[in-house]
């Protein structure tokens, strides 16, 4: 846990906040040039980078002494993937048949 | 971690064994209950995702026409909300009650003020006949790219159902946050938090991040489908 | 014709046969596996049952086993699957000269109208060694058609065809299930399928009726003034009808997609949603204006003007105004 | 093999600590909850059990003449909704498992003890919603809602049983994750992984699929029930939805809460079998993973539920293959349970005619599911009683078999009585025979073709005969299932008092006294042996096990 580190985590704190910050400001703004198919592509992998800065140094993922709690994020994760890929997979198929 | 503190610390409940153990059996409870609400929104996502593809072009158009701006402002705020609350869980720690009543009460306020925005949108929703059910219209509105060729009022319907019922659920957990803010500020303010012992402090807050995270994939998705010109 | 007591079904289709092999294929394969365990554990608990005096031996386990009894059921299984997903792959594919019979499920009766135009309701005739493929669609909820003694089922959903086919291979009266329950009268959606012989069916329908499906259809293709756009040259607003049944056609926005029967059920109720590259999304939805009944006609028409080529495409155009039907919306501004 | 040795005197435990009403109603102890709950749950297995006997006797001819046919579809609907949700996925965890979970890993209780009595309070707002919906005009849907049967067209109360069903769902969500937290941070000094009963294996498993699985459901009602009210069209194929897309969402977690029934109930299967059988369970990391693996791959195979319903064929395949995968490990568990008989030491006692009887319907319910998985015989037997005596055999035979038989193993804990052990027997013994009466010739009905759901069968009078058996059987079986509920009754008070350990049994939770006091160990266990360690307890122990005939 981040309270047994010595140093101060604040410039952490802002660095990340300020990533964010900036991070909104892209998706915003790439949204309005037309990458076709890569439009969604992109701000989908914007918003999974905010994600994961929030979870790593907010939540303090990436301080957690066990691996456990990274395990179930990533099982819960695999989960939600399961779902909509296994949904899709039929919708993706279906007028093939 | 041995070191038996038990009946040193008014807040350890009588069937944990240390202070340790009943901190880390909160945060851990605190990130199973946080997978239960990303499959809780997952069905959500996974309707989205479905429709999202049928009707793109549709989805597009209704998407266009909620205010963009008012949702990234509120990206924004949520972001500094998340942190004031890491600001209040340092001050926790380094014992600065001041800074962290400061940091609780601007976390409430930034949430607030999202739910004020929110507001603001559904209001131009419901005036602009955007709330699905027997007075919806969507009539005569452009797929963008497309000229000439209308959005669907069905799809467009399903897209805003889709979107009341995300944002109006992201919106509960806001007030849900709003009420377990009120109830750290009051401890706060009673002064029960130390750097020992703050776990309420830390627990709030994941809920408070979870709820963030939950609205960076909301914002692309409901407001940023298709905006160019 | 019913047995009192019957413990195996009729099998009366090409494809009974099929999943009846593959069922008892399953019953031995279960039944060896059930008599397997059960002699173990009835053995076992005789022969081990306690005794003063005589403790358990103590094992622990042995990976060997345990991989042994994870790979052969894996096995076993894998057999299975690759055999009945082949006779579902054939259930699954209508063979193409298939007669039509198309089928409007409601609460709580089954409406049947087959290609040649007769129409029945919760009773299907059809002649024994021809293929009949269904093309299923419901007026409001989920409906299953089931016919046991061919082991045929498929639900029928609003708003979209399933299809499903069958070659009945025995004359008799079966029975038609609505398998999917449907509300109140779930168990009164039943009916009966009626197999006969080529030449009593040649006598049962030359019955008399209004015309084959697509000349229904032709009119209503007429009177909806669709032909007004949908001309049998190049000059029309809409694409030529003629010949695009069953090939695949390009999409505005680039995508492929086959005009099967689903195809052009969409393109009548939501236009807009797949528009033929090339072409303005300028068609009025006809959702609401058009029964089901109306559109299987519409959809026999436009395939039997692809089968036909262009013989009978041109029918009296023009006699109807342009876009008489279409959704008078008044646009809202806003 | 019960031993029963008089304890001393009156001791203190948990029953008798605090007495008076608000003494339960505000406890947080574990077991009071436990009791709580199987109080609770026992009232709505009646409740389901009289829409069962309704059924059936609506069945015994053709005609629907006991009721009409609205009225029969009400009656199916409650049954499921009552079974399925209000009895089955509590049944064994929200009462055994609360019960010993902490005691069998050696915690003074679960790790949110609160949280456990709040579960509690949702799930019996939950069914008081549920039984006024029943009162009030009751629902008829059938359990699985379809759309858009259940968002347009049905006149009666889906909202209010949906809504009963998201409250009971986030208290069977609660449970799961207190049952997580409780075994990751409570475990006793020396409790490792490879040390804990199979029992506690199988509710962790439980638990993960009721966190991550019941949440989609919860959601899915929120859109019908927004649907109905609203007309969004989310599942309206007329307003560009479709009604497939609520099927795939209800079977993502519909089908894995089958799974919630049945892995507690090979949890306590286990822990009958090593006890019974005086051994080690053979191959106690394979039986421990396999009911992870089935968690895990349970969540693979929803559609299996949808191989008519117009998805798509290729969905269809994957789907059907995925279904394989949870067969393996369920076999796997079946071989090792058996295996475990060899060169034992078996005695005969009630719990362990349970166990047997588990292990053989299990079997069979398990078996004739690889006939719903293979693509061609499913189109054939889907929606008909064939599905109908399958997942009877496995929730009914398997999960509710396991039920009684962990029931009949702890009523000494739980109660510190002993039960007439030849009535438990002979319970056991008509449940077996009354089961087996009601749902096999409900196999061949299935493959005749009879469909699930009807009323009247009048067009079909060649069902009538096996039907009748049916309902015979299901007589038989009523009164097996009301045998036990007399008995433990009269036994709490005229029942001998049990000792500490009546059946020598290996797990931490009958190292303690039987009824446990409120902390369930006078001072912290500390574990240093192997689960199941009957071979050093039978020789170390002093009394040899007697058989009690």
């Amino acid at each position: 846990m981040s309270d047994h580190s010595k140093s101060s985590p604040l410039p952490t704190y802002f660095a990340v906040w300020g990533a964010l910050l900036v991070g909104t400001i892209l998706t915003y703004e790439v949204a309005k040039i037309d990458l076709g198919v890569f439009n969604s592509a992109v701000a989908l992998i914007i918003a999974t980078t905010k994600a994961l800065l929030v979870a790593l140094f907010f939540m303090h993922l990436k301080g957690a002494s066990e691996k456990l709690l990274k395990l179930v994020v990533v099982s819960t994760l695999f989960f939600l993937i399961l779902l909509m890929a296994l949904a899709m997979f039929d919708y993706g198929t279906r007028w093939y048949s | 971690m041995a070191a038996h503190t038990e009946s040193h610390n008014p807040a350890l409940l009588h069937h944990f064994a240390t202070e340790e153990q009943q901190r880390n059996s909160a945060s851990f409870g605190m990130w199973i209950f946080l997978a239960t609400e990303v499959m809780f929104f997952g069905g959500l996502f996974c309707a989205y995702l479905v429709y999202r593809r049928w009707w793109f072009g549709d989805f597009a158009a209704a998407s266009k026409s909620i205010d963009a701006f008012l949702g990234g402002t509120n990206t924004a705020v949520l972001i500094c909300s998340s942190l004031t609350v890491v600001l209040a869980i340092w001050a926790a720690q380094t014992a600065r009650r001041g800074l962290m009543i400061l940091m609780l009460v601007l976390t409430m306020l930034f949430g607030l003020t999202f739910l004020g925005i929110k507001g603001i949108e559904y209001k131009d929703k419901f005036v602009e006949h955007h709330v699905p059910g027997s007075s919806f219209s969507f009539d005569h509105e452009e797929i963008p790219g497309q000229p000439g060729h209308y959005a669907n009022p069905h799809h467009a319907q399903i897209f805003f159902a889709l979107y009341f019922v995300m944002t109006g659920l992201h919106a509960l957990h806001m007030i849900v946050g709003l009420g377990i803010f009120t109830w750290l500020l009051w401890m706060a303010w009673k002064g029960r938090f130390t750097p020992e012992y703050h776990t309420p402090l830390e627990i709030g807050g994941l809920y408070w991040h979870f709820v963030d995270i939950v609205w960076i994939y909301l914002f692309p998705l409901l407001y940023l489908i298709d905006r160019h010109p | 014709m019913f047995d009192n007591f019957p413990l195996w079904p009729d099998r009366a289709s090409s494809m009974a046969g099929n999943v009846d092999a593959l069922f008892i294929f399953l019953v031995i394969v279960s039944g060896l596996m059930t008599l397997l365990i059960f002699t173990a554990v009835v053995y076992f608990a005789a022969r081990y049952r306690y005794r003063k005096g005589v403790p358990s031996e103590q094992i622990e386990g042995s990976t060997p086993l345990e991989l042994t009894w994870t790979i052969i059921p894996m096995g076993v299984f894998m057999v299975i699957f690759v055999w009945s997903a082949v006779v579902y792959f054939k259930m699954r594919t209508p063979p193409r000269d298939a007669t039509e019979v198309y089928v409007v499920a409601k609460q709580w009766m089954w409406k049947l109208e087959h290609a040649e135009g007769q129409r029945e309701i919760n009773e299907l005739h059809v002649p024994v060694g021809r293929d009949v493929k269904l093309i299923m669609t419901s007026q409001d909820v989920i409906h299953s058609f089931y016919v046991p003694a061919f082991r045929m089922k498929q639900d029928v959903l609003p708003g979209r065809y399933t299809m499903a086919w069958f070659r009945a291979t025995k004359p008799g009266t079966y029975h038609l299930f609505c398998a999917e329950y449907c509300g109140t009268q779930h168990s009164g959606m039943v009916g009966s399928i009626v197999v006969m012989e080529p030449a009593q069916y040649e006598a049962w329908m030359s019955g008399g009726s209004g015309g084959p499906l697509s000349a229904t259809g032709e009119k209503i293709f007429a009177e909806l003034g669709c032909a007004t756009c949908h001309r049998a040259d190049t000059q029309g607003r809409g694409p030529n009808l003629q010949g695009v049944f069953g090939k695949p056609v390009q999409l505005e926005d680039g995508r492929m997609v086959t005009a099967d029967e689903n195809y052009v059920r969409e393109s009548i109720l939501d236009p807009g949603s797949k528009v033929v590259k090339g072409f303005k999304p300028v068609m009025p939805t006809f959702q609401g204006l058009v029964s089901e009944e109306q559109l299987n006609a519409l959809v026999a028409y436009v395939k039997s003007v692809s089968q036909a080529g262009a013989a009978t495409g041109k029918n009296a155009a023009a006699s109807t105004p342009e876009g008489a039907p279409g959704k008078a919306q008044g646009s809202q501004v806003q | 093999m019960a031993t029963g040795n008089i304890p001393p005197v009156e001791r203190e435990d948990y029953l008798n600590k605090h007495y008076g009403v608000g003494s339960w109603l505000f406890t947080t102890d574990h077991k009071r909850i436990a009791l709580l709950y199987l109080i609770s749950i026992t009232f709505f297995f009646f409740i389901g059990g009289f829409f069962a006997l309704l059924i059936r006797l609506e069945l015994l001819t053709p005609a629907s003449d006991l009721v009409q046919a609205d009225t029969y579809n009400k009656f199916f609907t409650q049954h499921g909704m009552v079974m399925v949700f209000f009895f089955l996925i509590p049944s064994i965890p929200a009462t055994l498992g609360n019960f010993l979970v902490p005691m069998m890993i050696g915690a003074k209780d679960l790790a949110f003890p609160r949280i456990n009595l709040l579960s509690w309070y949702l799930y019996i707002i939950g069914g008081i919603m549920m039984l006024h919906c029943m009162v009030t005009g009751g629902v008829d849907t059938g359990w699985t809602f379809y759309t858009p049967f259940s968002t347009a067209f049905t006149n009666t109360k889906i909202v209010e049983a949906g809504l009963a069903i998201f409250v009971a769902g986030f208290s069977s969500i609660l449970t799961g994750l207190n049952f997580v937290v409780t075994i990751h941070r409570m475990r006793a000094p020396g409790m490792t992984w490879t040390r804990l009963p199979l029992f506690i294996w199988a509710h962790y498993a439980t638990s993960i699929i009721q966190i991550l699985g019941t949440p989609v459901v919860a959601i899915t009602i929120v859109l019908v029930a927004a649907e109905r009210a609203l007309h969004l069209g989310i599942f309206d194929p007329k307003l560009g939805g479709d009604p497939l897309l609520f099927q795939h969402l209800f079977w993502f977690y519909s089908h894995p809460a089958v799974y919630i029934m049945i892995l507690p109930s090979m949890g306590v299967v286990s822990e009958i079998i090593a006890c019974f059988s005086r051994k080690r369970i053979f191959g106690y990391s394979f039986v421990a993973l396999s009911s992870i693996s089935i968690a895990v791959f349970g969540f693979l195979v929803w559609a299996h539920h949808m191989f008519v319903a117009g998805m798509s064929v290729y969905a269809a395949l994957i789907f059907s293959l995925l279904s394989y995968s949870v067969a393996v490990p369920s076999a796997v568990k079946v071989f090792n349970w058996t295996a475990t008989l060899y060169k034992g030491s078996i005695h005969y006692d009630a719990p362990m005619l349970y166990a047997f009887g588990f292990l053989g319907l299990f079997t069979i319910g398990g078996l004739t599911g690889l006939f719903l998985a293979a693509l061609g015989i499913d189109v054939h037997v889907t929606d008909t009683y064939f599905v109908v005596a399958h997942f009877h055999y496995i929730m009914v035979g398997g999960a509710l078999m396991g039920y009684l038989g962990g029931m009949h193993f702890w009523w000494p804990k739980i109660s510190g009585r002993l039960y007439p052990e030849g009535w438990a027997r002979l319970a056991a013994l008509i449940v077996f025979i009354g089961f087996n009466l009601t749902f096999f010739p409900q196999f061949i009905l299935g493959y005749l073709g009879m469909p699930r759901r009807y009323a009247d069968y009048s067009h079909m009078p060649e069902f009538q005969i096996l039907n009748v058996f049916s309902t015979a059987g299901a007589t038989v079986l009523g009164v097996g299932y009301l045998l036990p509920m007399v008995y433990f009754l009269w036994s709490m008070r005229y029942g001998k008092p049990a000792s500490d350990n009546p059946w020598n049994a290996a797990g931490l939770e009958w190292q303690t006294q039987s009824p446990p006091t409120t902390f369930n160990f006078p001072e912290e266990p500390v574990v240093t042996w192997e689960a199941y360690n009957y071979d050093e307890i039978d020789k170390g122990h002093k009394e040899v096990p007697q058989v009690v005939g």
